[in-house]
């Protein structure tokens, strides 16, 4: 069994998102400028931040299909809150989040106790948390706050007509935190041995129960974080929001490089993930000229594309 | 042809719609692009896979591309303000279609045109108060995804009615997802657990058409055993309208084509427009659905 | 509690096998039904056939056991499909427009669209085998492009059927049996036998075990894995045609939305495990049958939609943790303890 | 300086079920300080067990382990180890998707402020733990990259980076050449000069010999006997852990020169031309008779395995030809092979040989399934039939022909591999170090077992780094160096000398 992987398969993931972003700044006006660079991290905040989670998740060699539902139970747990409780705005934040840690860490606890396949698991939890964001309002709720509009005028611009606002800052760090996070503390250490050989691990004296746990609760943290990063994004909490979120997140951090069968991978990649999807929405948005019917295919046909030529760069540097 | 004048600069508008999930929706985006393609405007044409997100995002690339005028099909009303106003900023007109949203800030667009759900739940009811008779009436009401406007809204407007009418009673009220196959599903159950059911309300054309085949199954004649009223009205329902097999449907336009590039136009060029334009919903049963039907394009 | 209600340490064999957990959900929703409402399971003969929720049960969710059949093949090889869903509305879509709009018979339209699903699976599989691209990726694809495709199909409409066979195949009794259910007891039957009866079940079991080790016993697991997808492809189309008959029309954009999850659900509570190797195709049907019952359970209890998905998601963890042996080591010393007080 | 009072660990009473296969019953064994203490015992015989139950990896049912005379339970490896039981399990335990330096220190980092793990001081901890074995690897390389022996090497350094007061040695040697058992051996006996009590499981009887103070014995799970090894003769022994007398393997001496001769007029079965692959192996020419047992001789990375997977196919080679009976084969698919009936017993059991969750009935008849291919199934009564005739000939430990494999010993894990490939009738297999692991009488079995086939006809090539099992069993040895063939040997001209000579006096 030998994987050799490292670098090789990033680079050439950079490469392709690389040329698929020249390729598109040559067939569409505006395409190349600062404001469409930095609207793709505004636009995929959110998703960029569960897709972190997710990535820590799948190297330990699990999966979590609540995220979309815990997302939108969290924007309207927050849009509640702030809306009808008169909860000032940080303390419903840290409400959201303390509930999305316990969420995670509670599915976690089922899994590693009990033994339990997390995919069951977790998809309990994606109905669960569906369910309960219907509990708390059926219908969208607007949020209308005076903190909430600060924090949505606060932007560094960062070119003409280029602004990173708050979503976006907050995707940027917290990518560099999981960066850190993996390669420089013991639990993003341990998250890589469990998922390389969770008997080994145990064996090596690792505590493996505590990481599973750990990742757990830290994805229902992202989860969330990214629910929140939600209601920014759209002002307003919807039990809806986050349907099928799960799948594009694990699909991002799939296209960055990370296995599905753990172990293998990290944030730089599912970055580059999200970032792909980003561009190939803009680029179908500044095309245009799709029929709902082609749209779809030319969604697919753009991945496909995408894969097959990372695929093909990273096996030509074996 | 060659006849672009680089003096006559052609009209960018940008279309976010919510996505494809409908006959009626696919009719809706087909309006729209027809008629753009007939007006030479350079339609950008953006679904949402039914989304906010994606619409959200799209409208922020709209600005980014600085197109002249956005129309947006919203699919919830609320989370749109943080957005508008960067359209705003930007000075793109926002045009809202088929959907109302809800804002502290109301110059965030420039106008609405479109239906009133709860209107069209009204419609439905008045229908069906006026044409079922009987002292206790026992209603099956098919709901549309739960928590989209629609679903909410034509609960709204059909419950408004039915609660001044003390002898027409809902005695169930479940969701169906829009969804054919999943109205065909409920209905069968539902079947099952109420012997008698007079009246099945749908949210929209496609439940009910299921639920037709649900009823079919179980030996009982809809149309006849069971009143059949839904909301929307494309061409299928109508066929089982003049068939006898939906009594009632409550239209609901998507050919918004003309009418918003026309506004559209008038909103660019600065003339006077009319801020919010409803469009008039029509009642079909079996008095007048065979002499519409042929106009039906979708 | 009393002494019958004392955990009966059966016999081994029972607790090691692994329909016993499907069985017990399925137990735990008939529970709930004779409490809440014992007609649920009336059946009566109306027209000819059974008529009840019971039947309902089978005919409605013999789509998601057509899907579930297929889904357990690729899970059991490691891999995992995403574009059941799609590949259901394409199968329905083509279908009908075949029947309806080209006027072909239905014994011309069936094989060709039959095919083509198929070669779509193949597409699939190839992704997995000769692109090396992960399974969740590679279906991905064809998930996101394949309602694409149906909405071409049917030029974006909804396709109605009049064809008398076409609709036979929805709405079709044979012996007072829906036609559906027979459909995928013939299904099964064939799949069991091809799989159980030859040696092709144990060397997808091999391949999903240990793919490395199964190439130094000379298994060609690219060359299985390719079938496998296949299949799958062809039992999603055929799972879309037999929803586009039992409603009389195919749409392209919400047929099967959603339906990958179920499947995978039904598969995994059946007792195979998404990691591959060990897979149970009778377990993958229980697992069907408990989502539709649970399904209807819910409608006839009046549970509002919205909220529907939480008593899913008890259910779904009942069962996870009837799986574990902690779980029931820790019940079963609970009753235990319970019972010497009392 | 070691009180015979109190012992270091003192293991008293473990009995332990798996399921129905009760492992362990009523062991006891004592471990002094500055002792080695080898425990001995065929394969299943519960060696393993017994090292898991003292580590916390299993819980006994029955049974106390004190250390210094205090009670202790950890519950699990990571408790023991913070106790001071430094363990090196069965089978490489390792990390393969991490570094060497990873799989070294990880669990006992340091870490700063921030949580940021200390690197750098990991990485002078994982040096100075290398340096003690006297190795040299990258420790930024990836550990699936390196060959088994290297990874077991990586283990050994893991447990040495602790300072424990116990060291326990799950067949630590079984994949290392003998330059790496010296350097580990001195280790050893500086760990043991340091008063540190060491465990020692290995199934190379001189090595017990050559290293332990004292030595207990297991079978069937149950204490035989705990033995000071001076006096101790070693027919005594192995009456202990067989239970009954032992016939060693004799050489054959010259009767091999003509046995070696005869098989060499014999019509030629395989031909291997110019076969190489760049990175793996130069071209390598091998003629291989009907009945001829050829071996590959060579040091821990000379290419011997590498040469194995090119003939069989697993890897593809760029230049060469192989032909069966004059027959091209195809190249780098072993399907075809193995339908040709070219087959190979893989050295890394886990990766490669074995699948899991399958029962051993399965994972004995899937290659002579894949053979006669997926339509054509082996009817149950045949698979039972292959199933309970290897169980008895190799003397499988099993609960039984439909248990699965991962609940087997490692041993016995083996044997039933090789099981496979017998069942699978070839007409050329190649054995990729068969009796790693394996016990001392079933390792004479399979030497047995591999002189029958080769007078039944059957050709096969064998790598082994027992040497002496080579000169033992092979007739023909070609001897490897750098990747490439340096030399061949045959008949009585095979000894280990010979072979040690030609590696070093190559240039
Ligand atoms: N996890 C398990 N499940 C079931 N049976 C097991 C398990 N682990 C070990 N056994 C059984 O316990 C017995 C003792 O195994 P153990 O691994 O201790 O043997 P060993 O002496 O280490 O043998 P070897 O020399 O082959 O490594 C064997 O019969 C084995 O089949
Ligand atoms: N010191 C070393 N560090 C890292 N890799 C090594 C070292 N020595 C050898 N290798 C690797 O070992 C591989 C060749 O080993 P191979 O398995 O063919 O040898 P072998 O003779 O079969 O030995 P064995 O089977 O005992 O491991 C090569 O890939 C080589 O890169
Ligand atoms: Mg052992
Ligand atoms: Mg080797």
């Amino acid at each position: 069994m030998k994987i050799s992987l490292r670098s090789n398969p990033l680079y050439a993931t950079i490469g392709v998102l690389a040329s698929l972003f020249a390729i598109a700044s040559f067939s569409y006006d505006g395409f190349f400028s600062l404001r469409v660079i930095a609207n793709l991290f505004t636009d995929s905040s959110f998703l960029g931040v569960t897709a972190l989670g997710m990535t820590v998740v799948i190297l330990s060699k699990g999966i979590d299909l609540s995220v979309g539902s815990v997302i939108g139970f969290t924007t309207i747990l927050v849009a509640y809150l702030v809306q009808d409780a008169g909860v000032s705005v940080p303390v419903a934040w840290g409400i959201a989040l303390v509930v999305g840690v316990l969420f995670g860490a509670g599915m976690g606890a089922l899994i590693v106790l009990y033994d339990l396949p997390s995919f069951l698991v977790t998809l309990g939890g994606l109905f669960f948390a569906k369910g309960m964001g219907f509990v708390i309002s059926s219908s969208s709720i607007g949020i209308q706050n005076g903190f909430y509009d600060a924090v949505l005028n606060f932007q560094i611009q960062v070119g003409p007509g280029a602004y990173l606002g708050a979503g976006a800052l907050a995707f940027i760090l917290f990518f560099v935190f999981c960066l850190y996070l993996l390669k420089w503390t013991r639990f993003g250490r341990y998250v890589y041995a469990v998922g390389g050989n969770e008997d080994s691990a145990r064996l090596m004296g690792l505590p493996v129960d505590r990481v599973k746990i750990g990742v757990y609760a830290f994805n229902g943290f992202c989860s969330a974080f990214a629910g929140i990063l939600t209601t920014l994004y759209m002002g307003s909490g919807n039990p809806l929001t986050g349907v099928g979120m799960e799948l594009d997140a694990i699909a991002a951090v799939v296209i960055g490089g990370t296995l599905l069968t753990g172990g293998i991978g990290g944030a730089t990649g599912t970055l580059l993930g999200v970032l792909t999807f980003a561009v190939i929405q803009t680029i179908l948005n500044f095309d245009g000229r799709f029929k709902p019917a082609f749209l779809r295919i030319a969604i697919a046909a753009l991945l496909l594309g995408f894969i097959l030529t990372q695929r093909a760069l990273a096996r030509g540097k074996d | 042809g060659g006849g672009g004048d680089s003096a006559e600069k052609k009209l960018k508008i940008g279309f976010a719609q919510v996505g494809a999930e409908s006959v009626w929706r696919t009719a809706n985006t087909d309006s729209m692009q027809r008629e753009a393609a007939k007006r030479g405007v350079d339609f950008k044409f953006s679904s949402g896979e039914g989304k906010q997100e994606n619409q959200i995002r799209a409208i922020r690339s709209f600005v980014a591309q600085g197109v002249d005028l956005i129309i947006l099909s919203p699919i919830v009303e609320t989370g749109w303000d943080p957005v508008l106003k960067e359209a705003k900023r930007a000075g793109i007109p926002v045009l809202l279609m088929d959907r109302e949203i809800e804002t502290s800030d109301e110059s965030l667009y420039a106008a609405f045109i479109g239906s009133d759900f709860v209107e069209e739940g009204r419609l439905a009811a008045r229908w069906m108060v006026e044409n079922v008779k009987g002292d206790n009436v026992k209603i099956v009401e098919l709901e549309g995804t739960p928590g989209s406007a629609p679903a909410i809204d034509r609960q709204t407007g059909f419950r408004e009615i039915v609660d001044k009418h003390s002898n027409f009673k809902i005695i169930e009220s479940q969701s169906a997802n829009f969804r054919r196959s999943d109205g065909k599903d409920l209905m069968e159950s539902l079947l099952k657990l109420h012997s008698e059911i007079d009246v099945v309300y749908a949210h929209n054309d496609d439940m009910a058409l299921g639920a037709i085949q649900a009823i079919e199954a179980a030996g009982l004649k809809p149309g006849k055993d069971i009143v059949i009223i839904s909301i929307d009205a494309i061409k299928e329902a109508f066929e089982a309208v003049v068939a006898g097999k939906i009594n009632c449907i409550v239209e609901c336009t998507p050919l918004f084509g003309p009418l918003a590039f026309d506004m559209a136009e008038k909103i660019l060029n600065g003339e006077p427009y009319e801020r919010r334009v409803v469009m008039k919903d029509k009642v079909f049963d079996q008095t007048n659905a065979a002499a519409a039907i042929d106009s039906r394009m979708y | 509690m009393s002494e019958a209600a004392e955990p009966t340490v059966s016999k081994k064999s029972l607790r090691d096998n692994p329909l016993v957990w499907p069985l017990a959900g399925l137990a735990l929703v008939i529970a709930f039904n004779l409490v809440t409402g014992p007609e649920f399971f009336s059946v009566s003969v109306r027209d000819g056939h059974l008529y009840g929720n019971l039947v309902d049960i089978f005919s409605q969710g013999a789509r998601v056991m057509l899907l579930a059949l297929g889904m357990t093949l690729v899970i059991a090889t490691g891999g995992v499909d995403l574009s059941v869903g799609a590949v259901m509305a394409i199968g329905g879509a083509l279908c009908a427009t075949l029947v309806t709009n080209m006027g072909y018979g239905l014994y011309a339209a069936l094989p060709i669209t039959l095919l083509v699903v198929g070669a779509l699976g193949f597409f699939n599989g190839a992704m997995v085998v000769v692109g090396k691209i992960q399974p969740i990726i590679a279906t991905l694809i064809l998930m996101v492009a394949g309602r694409g495709v149906a909405l071409l199909i049917t030029d974006s409409d909804v396709v109605k059927i009049q064809n008398e066979a076409f609709l036979y195949l929805g709405k079709g009794y044979i012996l007072g049996v829906p036609f559906s259910l027979w459909l995928v007891a013939a299904v099964f039957v064939v799949m069991a036998i091809l799989i159980r009866k030859t040696a092709l079940g144990l060397l997808i079991e091999a391949v999903g075990d240990n793919e490395h080790a199964s190439r130094f016993s000379g298994i060609e697991a690219g060359r299985l894995k390719l079938i496998v997808y296949a299949v799958c492809g062809v039992l999603a189309g055929m799972a879309g045609v037999l929803d586009a008959a039992s409603v009389s029309a195919a749409d392209p954009m919400r047929v099967g939305e959603l339906k990958e999850l179920d499947a995978i659900f039904a598969v995994v509570i059946g007792g195979t495990a998404l990691t591959g190797g060990r897979f149970l195709l009778f377990g993958s049907i229980l697992g069907a049958i408990l989502l539709q019952a649970l399904t209807l359970t819910l409608y006839n209890a009046g549970v509002p939609a919205a909220v529907a998905p939480v008593p899913k998601a008890i259910v779904i963890v009942g069962v996870c943790l009837l799986q574990s042996d902690r779980f029931r080591k820790q019940i079963s010393n609970i009753i235990k303890i319970g019972g010497k007080a009392s | 300086m070691s009180n015979h009072a109190t012992p270091l660990l003192k293991v008293s009473g473990l009995s332990k079920r798996f399921g129905s296969v009760q492992a362990l019953s009523d062991v006891s064994l004592e471990l002094r300080a500055g002792e080695i203490h080898s425990l001995l015992g065929e394969n299943g015989a519960g060696k393993s067990t017994t090292i898991k139950c003292i580590t916390g990896v299993h819980r006994p049912e029955t049974g106390t382990v004190e250390l210094n005379g205090q009670e202790i339970a950890p519950r699990s490896p990571r408790e023991a180890e913070l106790m001071g039981i430094g363990t090196v399990y069965q089978e490489v335990n390792l990390l393969p998707n991490l570094t060497v330096l990873e799989n070294i220190v990880l669990g006992r980092v340091k870490t700063s402020a921030w949580g940021k793990i200390d690197w750098k001081d990991a990485r002078k901890r994982a040096k100075s733990a290398l340096s003690k074995l006297e190795m040299d690897i990258d420790l930024d390389a990836t550990l699936s990259t390196l060959p088994v022996a290297m990874q077991q090497l990586v283990a050994l350094a893991r447990a040495l980076e602790v300072d424990s007061k116990v060291l326990i040695l799950d067949e630590p040697t079984a994949s290392l050449d003998e330059a790496e058992v010296e350097n580990l051996f001195r280790v050893m006996n500086l760990l043991r000069d340091k008063g540190i009590g060491i465990i020692f499981i290995t199934h190379f009887l001189d090595q017990v010999f050559r290293m332990s103070d004292r030595m207990t014995v297991l079978r069937n799970g149950r204490f035989i006997a705990t033995r000071e090894a001076k006096g101790l003769s070693k027919q005594d022994l192995l009456q202990d852990m067989l239970g009954k007398a032992f016939e060693e393997m004799q050489s054959r001496g010259d009767a091999l020169d003509a046995i070696a001769a005869d098989r060499a007029q014999r019509e030629t079965q395989l031909e291997v031309r110019g076969l190489g692959a760049p990175g793996m192996i130069d071209s390598v020419d091998l003629e291989l008779r009907q009945g001829e047992v050829v071996g590959l001789a060579g040091l821990l990375g000379s290419g011997r395995t590498e040469c194995a997977r090119l003939i069989f196919g697993v890897d593809k080679a760029t230049t060469g030809t192989v032909d069966l009976k004059g027959r091209s084969i195809k190249q780098g698919v072993p399907s075809e092979s193995i339908r040709e009936g070219i087959m190979l017993a893989s050295e890394d059991r886990k990766a490669e040989g074995i699948f899991p969750n399958l029962t051993v009935r399965e994972n004995m008849m899937i290659a002579l399934q894949s053979r006669r291919g997926a339509l054509n199934p082996v009817p149950r009564e045949e698979q039972d039939a292959i199933a309970e005739k290897y169980i008895k000939a190799m003397r499988i430990k099993t609960s039984g022909p439909e248990a699965k494999i991962k609940e087997l010993s490692g041993g016995n894990q083996q044997k039933v591999l090789l099981a496979r490939w017998l069942a699978a009738e070839p007409k050329v297999l190649i054995l990729d170090e068969p009796t790693r692991g394996i016990d001392i009488g079933a390792r004479a079995e399979i030497e047995k077992l591999i002189e029958t086939l080769s007078e039944d006809g059957l050709s096969m090539i064998m790598i082994s780094s027992e040497m002496d099992e080579e000169v033992r069993c092979c007739h023909r040895v070609l001897v490897l160096r750098d990747r490439k063939v340096i030399g061949e040997l045959q008949g009585s001209a095979i000894s280990e000398s010979e072979i040690v000579r030609k590696i070093a006096d190559h240039e």
